[in-house]
């Protein structure tokens, strides 16, 4: 386990201690914070790639900080599905980051701190092998995505982030509840230690549950979204793309790696995992064909894009469910990367075009083409057509369902394709309309800077498809073995 | 050298027809039309038969000759197309459909030769398809109603004609393993490949009941179109027919009385209907199908008898070869007399048509004569029973036709075509009696083609005539006596019922199934307006949610 | 739980939770459901200490302590947070109605 | 004996529970406000009882005391005229009765099931105790809590202090316009008691700190006290800072992080691995850690009290 | 194991790579793009008939980068492939000439040449295709490429047209998925390998490809317009004539027909494809369609549309060559891949004349035309002519394999559905022809909008030209029936 080279056994660490720091440095020094921002996001990229890079090489790193060693200390635990993440996180940070520092300084002197700390807190969640800890992680980043909701300081975002942290508190109580009930069972909160741990009494079930539903609460997973749609839709554009690119997927990361590492549910509950996430498809891709505005549809997919990922709770059977996983791991990366090309294009669209009033959106004289094909391309992503990340993800959970021959689950992956690609079909018609331009000539907008990062992320997202070898090769054990610190 | 010739046969009609759609070469080119068949009537003369040539890339692999009933054919379908062509070309360039229908007179012509040097299924159906679909543009030229009319029923006629013949083809190569003619001809085919080749080819043929396009077209197209399509044309069937169906080689009893009735239908059909008619140029159409009833009934004769016909082969050649010099003089002869000025040119011309009327008549010393006592002969080795109908149809026949030139004689004075064609009346009137001296002078020039004809006996032959023109002087004094008026029966007797009003059916087409139309309605977004204070439902959702999976975890400790 | 006396208050806790749970999901307004989740959050700290006690005699467990001592810190930071979007929000709403 | 004990026990639960409803059911804000901060010493009272002193004082402090503030301070803040309906207030109707009557049937069966689950329990689970009195020594310091908080797992609580910067900056973020209405004159009793007091809370806050290596007390409880000195002085106004002293105040909320990811940084870099002090110098690290955590924290619960905009000096409208 | 075969990945990047480039083109520097697109077009297609030559020779050229743990995207030349390339490439070439004179002065030009080779480029990915799952990749980018060229006119109807159009396709495209992650589930392989890859497993689990064989076609039927999946062919007839003429000639229509091939052949392998039982209900499918397809097309008046409704009936044929299950009717059902795009795409780039340079959308207006524009009209009736099948042209070489093909494997059945087909073909082309030549104008001849130049000009002509070849030198060896022959003999060896 410990690594040969005991200097990469400090990557970890150094992954949550930077940030936070840059944090601390970003809030004391406003004015360097676009510099500090910036700096420690590429780092940070530059740190998670290099451990992704050694685990690939020399399997998954873990270490003891403070040299106590668990279930007394607290053990952090880098495998290859973290290490993904990490280099996820870090790297559309890093976009969003830059996308908001060549905005100039409209967002404001404390996104900068409040994104270091998200960027620290999920870094740390990732790394996260002790029940306990990981409930501090989570509240870290669920008051550095308050902030960020609030940041555009309209009432609405208001309302959104105190509904949300609300949400957020009962969700993280939920899990502290569980923490303590796993505490009372075992002794012990520390993941390798409970996973090994006999006896699975209905306290460690009672903890199963709560910790559960507190993530689904944070996951804004149906029926518990009710935050969502509000706090990402009325959030400025770099917060909406790091809160519905990231901050989800660290409830869901946690809430994927208790599943997997320290309980074994009842095959029932894998069952009501999927039907959650059937629920989740069919809800949020209706809300997102009815919603009036641009915003609220990208927000409503992302409720279909979670439950999409939901099925692969359902897929029992050893390989199909390792197939599945890796299916599920894939769908989190690509949406992260489409949705945050996405909410940035729709923030330069709003930018150009002065709303995002749906219906009106046809008869804007102003077309920023870069921006909408940015959207585009990030459509592709998320609807799960090849060749995009989202596709490949798509095929691995197909594929798992199937070969699980749990057929449902494969209807349900076809219809939610064929919905995704409803609602964003909405969008894209509005986006070629031409005729309903009262009178006036058609603006074509060329291309700015700005049009670059949504573009570049968007690329990305397609470019997943083509180069998915190598990160599926650092799931390659999710999620046997793989996944147990 | 003879090979160069034989390609020239179809392919100099093919040059001039494409070379009148160039604008700077369409003066040289209408000049050339009459010139377009020589080709084939030098071909004719001069290649040394059987010849035969392959050129496996063109086409599925095609293959060109000449045998010897093909070299009669090419010789008078070709002397009657440079004939029909220098009448053709006589028209004013001003007439504006001129171009095109000088393109369609080429297509035909080109096809219609081309088919006769033919060896092989494709080519040969590739030519004769050419020469029909070409047709289309000779019949519906005058651009009238009748004109239109005819050319709807013809086009129908022959796409249906053309896929039978399809069919027929496909089948019969498939099953004789070839597609050389003289291969399907010899190969046993099966009784489908039969039916549709001869119903593709007796369309063309026109024999009754395939027969109703042809008194419209022949009526509704210009005089030389109409020479070549019942003078010409008609007879592809025929050659068809003589190059596929096994005749003289197996027994095809069934299809052979089938052929004989519906050739013994033509003829009454004809003859009744056709002395009614008041148009010389539909009264000529009603021979034709009456003529063409013989040559089915002689195939019919054919397919029953197979040891008849080493004599009956030959005499349908004469049959043919008669029928197509005289019927074109005919046809020639009605356009130069409605275009020749009142007076001596006139009567000159009508009187030179007694002479192609009267071989058809088949009276005595005539090629029709001629043609008859062949066939009679042949058909003498019918046996008893279908022997003498066959015997008798013939004598009827050549009654019929002659009650029918009576007919032509009678109403030809009163013919006044609503459009006469304009001027160049000489241009017209020299290929008339160019065709009529062919006519007259076949039999002399006949020994060079084929073995020698029978000897004729006039009184024989003369009978017939004499009963027919008795009859006819009959018929026509009791009318005259009992004033009675026999009213016309339309031609296309069978289509008459049919609406003629073209203008909309030519667009727009019988069957109306409309194709799916997908009506999509945008789903107006009525949007519920988010609770302005979502919690408590989200709330409550999170303890359901507790709840659900609360109980499934305790599923387990329940005994 | 070792002890009636943890049993006891570990029962309690579980019972807070509930209340707080409740009142939590019904309250109408935001300052009471604030309130809920802090007592929310101490049923599930009652839950730890009693599962930390070792009866009279013994030194009670030290972790657990550790826990709710963070727990406490990391709830009044939240609570402060929520409590500053409430007056925002009021603020805000005194805007609205002004600006009406 | 034991028996006394238990029905104390049941006495006290049974007062925490009732007030504990009081606190949250609808009605007047303020009582509620009360009620709770009066759980919260009943909570406090009870955790002595279980031999936890550490969380009492804490609770005491922490739970009951600033956080009770903070309401107050937020109550106070709230409009109280009836009729306008503030969300922020009771004034609303409550939530739909079928809504409350579900949520009442879910809220009692999922307790019921906790409490099962708990009572299934049968205490079997050693707990780490042991492994914390074994280390005890090697820690530095003697009481075991704050060797578990700052040196076993001090990793935790280095990130529980960047939750604290997290809130502060998302606190200082939130800048309400039109600011608040001024703070009421206070009297003189007020600033009497202020004058009295002050000293002796910070001699106090300094007490715990040093206390909390070998005794119940430390870094939290004593930077409550501090930040409670700060209040005092500021709404007093005793003490009025000036339009520079955000940045000061800046750098003292982020100090305390600092210093400790900072200490993270270098023991990440001497020892090897986050947090682990040299042995020998191990009490050394973790009062100097304290220390600088108290002053901070004590800014930071301050900060988060007063929120940015209380800086009279400046004027709103800085930013968009 | 990433293995680079240059001449593949050039034929790819040569349409999809200059996609960027024209994107990136303000639409002011039409020369520029003008010159990229020719360029790119005229080197592709010599790229292609080098590769046809290697191919011939038997070389094999493959590229191929791993994707998933087993599943390869290969890009692989193996005789069929070259058979769709050449025509893709060929009909590119013209198309884009066209397409630069069709919409010289209209705006958003640098989108649509980019979504246009982007198209092609999909195309060519389709035709290059080694495996299914390759296959499945190009089949979606080129739903997506295709779909912002036909509500290109920013219309209502065009939206509506496009709607239909995503509506249809990605659900056919969701099939295919579903069929192709199920075949790989089952077979562990969806390389594209003659006489198939299924092996034993035809006996072991014949339901599961029985189903996954309906999946897959359903999916490809689709865009193969086979009823009744093919309602958003004649919706999409608003999009430009360009656009209109790939569609139905070698882009979207033809990639469904392919598919089928594809799967039928060398997924398949058409013994076990025939075992299962699964061709006859395929053939059935192919008959209905051609036989309502000239139904539908009989009652329109709208040129385009009635055009529609005849690819919906005529690509069948392919279908219907390949369902036959015999070599003599499958080089009928190839040789029609090709033959009816030069057909289809003559008739639509004249039907584009047309209404460019009269403004004549409706046959019914079409009264006279003849006369004003003889050479479109030429080309127009030789292509009518080939589809109905009429001899010497390309038509009739197809119609007669796939009757000889009926035939020879005791289904003569099939000509009779030729023959109703080709009956209905006549029905509804003739009067097109005849009221182009035969009908004097209704009152004054349309006004002249534009005049055609040469680049509206020569493109048809030249696809007629080449309709015309095909059919008069079919027994060439390098005509399209002799390649398709090459190929059948190796399928049937």
């Amino acid at each position: 386990m410990i690594p040969a080279d005991p200097a990469l056994a400090q990557w970890p660490a150094a992954l949550v201690l930077g940030p936070v720091l840059a944090a601390v440095a970003a809030f004391i020094w406003p004015r360097a914070g676009a510099v500090v921002g910036l700096g420690a996001s590429a780092a940070t990229l530059a740190g998670a790639l290099a451990l992704a890079l050694q685990i690939h090489d020399s399997g998954p790193i873990r270490t003891v900080p403070g040299g106590w060693d668990a279930p007394l200390g607290i053990a952090m635990y880098a495998d290859g599905l973290a290490a993904l993440l990490l280099v996820m996180t870090a790297g559309v940070g890093t976009a969003v980051a830059l996308a908001t520092a060549g905005a100039g300084p409209r967002q404001g002197t404390f996104f900068w701190p409040l994104w270091l700390l998200l960027l620290g807190g999920l870094n740390g969640l990732y790394l996260a092998a002790d029940a306990f800890n990981l409930y501090i992680t989570l509240e870290i980043v669920g008051l550095a995505a308050v902030g960020l909701t609030a940041l555009s300081g309209t009432p609405e975002s208001v309302r959104a982030a105190l509904t949300y942290l609300l949400a957020g508190l009962m969700g993280s109580l939920l899990f502290l509840l569980g923490v303590a009930l796993l505490y009372s069972a075992h002794g012990r909160v520390d993941f390798a230690g409970l996973a090994t741990a006999t006896a699975a009494g209905p306290a460690v079930s009672a903890a199963l549950v709560a910790m559960l539903v507190g993530l689904a609460l944070k996951t804004a997973i149906v029926p518990l979204h009710v935050w969502l749609p509000a706090a990402h839709a009325n959030a400025t554009p770099p917060a909406s793309a790091l809160l519905s690119a990231l901050v989800i997927k660290g409830s869901l990361y946690a809430a994927m790696r208790l599943w997997l590492a320290v309980f074994d549910p009842a095959a029932a509950l894998g069952t009501l995992m999927g039907l959650l996430g059937a629920g989740a498809i069919v809800w949020g891709s209706v809300q997102a064909l009815r919603a009036p505005r641009l915003k609220l549809v990208v927000a409503y997919s992302t409720l279909a894009q979670v439950g999409l990922i939901l099925l692969a709770f359902a897929v029992a059977g050893d390989d199909a469910a390792a197939v599945a996983w890796r299916g599920a791991v894939y769908l989190m990366l690509a949406h992260a990367v489409a949705k945050a090309a996405m909410f940035l294009a729709v923030g330069r669209i709003v930018a150009a075009v002065g709303h995002d009033d749906l219906d009106r959106l046809a008869e804007a004289r102003v077309r920023p083409g870069p921006a909408q094909f940015a959207f585009a391309l990030a459509a592709v992503s998320l609807i799960g057509l090849p060749p995009s990340g989202g596709f490949v993800g798509k095929w691995l959970l197909l594929e798992g369902s199937i070969a699980a021959g749990t057929w449902p689950w494969a209807a349900v992956i076809a219809a939610a394709t064929l919905l995704s690609a409803a609602y964003m079909t909405r969008v894209l018609a509005q986006f070629f309309r031409t005729d309903g331009v009262p009178g006036g000539e058609i603006v074509r907008p060329g291309w700015t800077r700005a049009d670059a990062v949504p573009l570049a992320l968007a690329l990305a997202a397609l470019g997943l498809g083509i180069a998915a070898a190598g990160p599926l090769a650092l799931l390659a054990p999710v999620p046997a073995s793989g996944v147990t610190p | 050298m003879p090979e160069a010739l034989l390609v020239a046969v179809p392919i100099l009609p093919l040059v001039l027809a494409a070379a009148l759609a160039l604008p700077w070469l369409r003066g040289i080119a209408a000049a050339a039309v009459p010139l377009a068949a020589l080709p084939a009537v030098a071909a004719a003369l001069t290649v040394p038969v059987p010849v035969a040539y392959a050129e496996p890339w063109l086409l599925l692999g095609a293959h060109a000759g000449l045998t010897e009933t093909g070299r009669v054919f090419l010789l008078f379908t070709g002397v009657l197309w440079l004939l029909a062509g220098f009448a053709a070309s006589a028209g004013t360039p001003a007439d504006p459909g001129r171009t095109g229908f000088l393109a369609c007179f080429l297509l035909a012509m080109s096809g219609n030769l081309g088919l006769l040097v033919a060896l092989d299924v494709f080519s040969f159906y590739a030519f004769f398809a050419v020469m029909s679909f070409a047709s289309y543009g000779l019949v519906i030229h005058g651009r009238t109603q009748a004109n239109i009319f005819a050319a709807r029923v013809y086009i129908a006629f022959v796409v249906a004609g053309e896929l039978a013949l399809f069919a027929g083809l496909a089948l019969a190569a498939q099953t004789a393993e070839t597609t050389l003619l003289a291969e399907l001809r010899t190969a046993e085919l099966s009784t489908a490949a039969l039916v549709l080749l001869i119903l593709g080819l007796g369309v063309k043929l026109g024999a009754a009941p395939l027969h109703l396009w042809l008194p419209l077209a022949h009526t509704a197209a210009p005089a030389p179109a109409s020479a070549v399509l019942s003078g010409a044309m008609i007879k592809a069937g025929l050659f068809g027919m003589l190059a596929v169906l096994p005749l003289g080689l197996r027994a095809l009893p069934e299809f052979g009385m089938a052929l004989i009735c519906a050739g013994m239908l033509s003829v009454a059909l004809a003859a009744v209907i056709g002395v009614t008619q008041r148009n010389p140029k539909t009264v000529l159409a009603y021979s034709s199908v009456g003529q063409m009833g013989v040559v089915a009934a002689a195939i019919g004769a054919g397919l029953l008898v197979p040891e008849a016909w080493p004599l009956l082969g030959p005499a349908l050649v004469l049959l043919a070869a008669h029928h197509a010099l005289a019927k074109g003089a005919l046809f020639l002869g009605v356009g130069a007399f409605a275009a020749a000025p009142r007076g001596r040119r006139r009567s000159l011309v009508a009187l030179a048509l007694a002479v192609p009327a009267l071989a058809l008549a088949g009276a005595p010393w005539t090629s029709g004569s001629a043609a008859k006592a062949a066939l009679a002969d042949g058909l003498a080795l019918v046996p008893t029973g279908w022997g003498t109908a066959l015997g008798g149809a013939l004598i009827l026949g050549s009654l019929a036709t002659t009650l029918l030139m009576l007919r032509f004689a009678w109403v030809l004075p009163a013919y006044a075509p609503n459009a006469a064609p304009a001027g160049a009346a000489a241009r017209r009137t020299l290929p008339a009696l160019a065709a009529t001296a062919l006519s007259a002078g076949l039999l002399a020039v006949w020994p060079f083609a084929l073995p020698a004809v029978p000897a004729i006996d006039p009184v024989k032959a003369a009978l017939p005539v004499l009963g027919g023109l008795a009859l006819g002087a009959g018929v026509a004094g009791a009318l005259r006596l009992g004033r009675i008026r026999i009213g016309e029966i339309p031609a296309a007797e069978g289509l008459a019922l049919v609406s003629r009003d073209t203008d909309t059916q030519a667009t727009r087409m019988p069957l109306a199934i409309r194709g799916p139309r997908w009506r999509p309605q945008r789903p107006r977004p009525v949007w519920p307006r988010l609770p302005a204070d979502p919690w408590p439902l989200g709330g409550a959702a999170a303890l359901a949610l507790l709840l659900a999976m609360a109980l499934i975890e305790t599923a387990r400790y329940l005994p | 739980m070792t002890t009636a006396t943890a049993l006891l208050y570990g029962l309690g806790g579980a019972l807070l939770a509930g209340m707080a749970l409740y009142r939590l999901v019904t309250a109408a307004d935001w300052l009471r459901r604030i309130v809920a989740v802090n007592v929310l959050a101490v049923g599930v700290a009652s839950i730890l200490i009693a599962t930390a006690y070792r009866g009279p005699a013994a030194p009670a467990d030290p972790v657990p302590h550790a826990f709710v001592l963070t727990g406490i810190v990391v709830l009044v930071s939240t609570s402060a947070v929520a409590l500053a979007l409430i007056r925002l929000l009021h603020a805000r709403d005194e805007n609205h109605h002004d600006s009406r | 004996m034991n028996a006394a004990w238990l029905a104390f026990d049941a006495l006290l639960l049974a007062g925490i529970l009732g007030v504990a409803w009081a606190a949250m059911a609808p009605g007047d804000a303020f009582r509620a406000i009360v009620m709770f901060m009066v759980m919260g010493l009943l909570v406090a009272l009870a955790w002595v009882r279980l031999r936890a002193p550490d969380v009492a004082l804490a609770e005491a402090a922490v739970g009951s005391g600033v956080t009770g503030a903070l309401f107050l301070r937020t109550w106070h803040a709230l409009p109280r005229e009836a009729g306008r309906a503030s969300e922020a207030t009771a004034a609303r109707p409550a939530a739909p009765r079928r809504l409350r009557l579900a949520a009442f049937g879910l809220a009692a069966t999922l307790t019921g099931l906790l409490v099962a689950a708990l009572a299934s329990l049968d205490g079997t689970a050693p707990g780490l105790g042991d492994a914390v009195a074994a280390r005890l020594a090697q820690s530095g310091v003697s009481n075991p809590v704050t060797a578990v908080l700052l040196n076993f797992r001090a990793y935790d609580t280095l990130l529980e202090v960047v939750v604290l910067l997290a809130a502060v900056v998302v606190v200082w973020s939130l800048d309400a316009r039109p600011a608040p209405r001024p703070v009421p004159a206070r009297g003189p009793i007020f600033l009497g008691f202020a004058r009295l007091a002050l000293p002796v809370t910070v001699l106090a806050a300094g007490y715990l700190l040093w206390l909390g290596a070998f005794a119940p007390g430390g870094a939290f409880q004593a930077g409550a006290l501090l930040a409670a000195v700060g209040i005092v002085l500021l709404l007093g106004g005793l003490y009025r800072p000036g339009s520079g002293d955000r940045r000061r105040a800046r750098l003292a909320f982020g100090l305390g992080l600092a210093g400790f990811a900072g200490a993270g940084a270098l023991t990440l870099g001497l020892e090897g691995a986050m947090l682990r002090y040299p042995p020998a110098a191990a009490k050394t690290w973790i009062l100097a850690i304290e220390a600088v955590l108290t002053l901070s924290i004590a800014a930071t619960l301050a900060g988060l009290f007063l929120g940015e905009r209380s800086a009279p000096a400046r004027t709103g409208g800085e930013r968009p | 194991m990433i293995q680079i075969d240059i001449l593949p990945l050039a034929i790819l990047m040569t349409s999809m790579g200059i996609a960027p480039v024209l994107f990136a083109i303000p639409d002011a520097r039409s020369r520029l793009r003008t010159t990229i697109n020719l360029a790119s077009a005229s080197a592709k297609l010599a790229l292609v008939i080098w590769l046809s030559i290697r191919v011939a020779d038997g070389a094999v050229h493959a590229a191929r980068l791993p994707v998933m743990p087993g599943l390869d995207l290969v890009l692989q030349a193996d005789a069929l492939s070259v058979l769709f390339a050449a025509l893709s490439a060929t009909l590119w070439l013209l198309t884009t000439i066209y397409a630069v004179g069709y919409l010289e002065k209209e705006p958003n030009r640098n989108r649509f040449f980019g979504f246009f080779s982007l198209c092609v480029g999909a195309t060519a990915g389709l035709a290059m295709a080694g495996n299914l799952f390759t296959f499945l990749l190009f089949y979606e980018v080129l739903t997506l490429a295709t779909y912002p060229l036909v509500v290109h006119r920013g219309t209502a109807a065009a939206l509506r047209a496009g709607r239909l159009y995503l509506a249809y396709t990605l659900g056919g495209g969701m099939l295919v998925m579903l069929g192709t992650v199920w075949l790989w589930v089952l077979a562990g392989t969806t390389d594209f390998v003659p006489r198939g890859v299924l092996g034993g497993l035809a006996e072991s689990h014949p339901g599961e490809l029985r189903l996954i064989f309906v999946l897959l076609i359903a999916g490809l039927g689709v865009k193969a317009a086979l009823v009744p999946l093919h309602a958003w062919l004649p919706a999409a007839m608003v999009a430009p004539a360009p656009v209109s003429a790939l569609l139905h000639a070698v882009a979207v229509v033809k990639a469904g027909a392919f598919g089928i091939v594809r799967v039928v052949y060398d997924v398949y392998g058409i013994d076990t494809a025939a075992d299962l039982g699964v061709t006859g209900p395929l053939a059935a499918a192919a008959c209905v369609t051609i036989v309502y397809g000239s139904l539908c097309a009989l009652a329109q008046d709208d040129l385009k549309r009635r055009l529609a409704y005849s690819t919906v009936s005529q690509v069948a044929y392919i279908t219907l060559g390949v369902a036959l299950a015999g070599p003599v009717a499958a080089v009928g059902g190839l040789a029609h891949l090709i033959h009816q795009g030069l057909i289809k795409i003559t008739m639509f780039l004249c039907a584009g004349n047309l209404a460019e340079a009269r403004g004549i959308k409706a046959v019914s207006e079409m009264a006279g035309i003849g006369r004003t524009m003889p050479a479109t009209m030429l080309a127009f009736s030789l292509a009518a002519l080939a589809m109905i099948g009429l001899p010497p042209l390309a038509g009739f070489v197809s119609k007669w394999h796939l009757a000889a093909g009926g035939i020879a494997t005791d289904q003569a059945w099939v000509v009779a559905v030729l023959l109703g087909s080709s009956l209905l073909n006549a029905a509804y082309f003739l009067p097109i022809l005849h009221t182009a030549w035969f009908r004097e104008p209704a009152g004054a001849p349309a006004a002249a909008k534009r005049p055609i130049g040469w680049m509206l000009g020569v493109p048809p002509a030249v696809t007629a030209a080449l309709v015309l070849a095909a059919g008069l030198l079919a027994n060439a060896p390098f005509s399209p029936l002799g390649w398709t022959r090459f190929i059948i003999s190796l399928e049937y060896s």
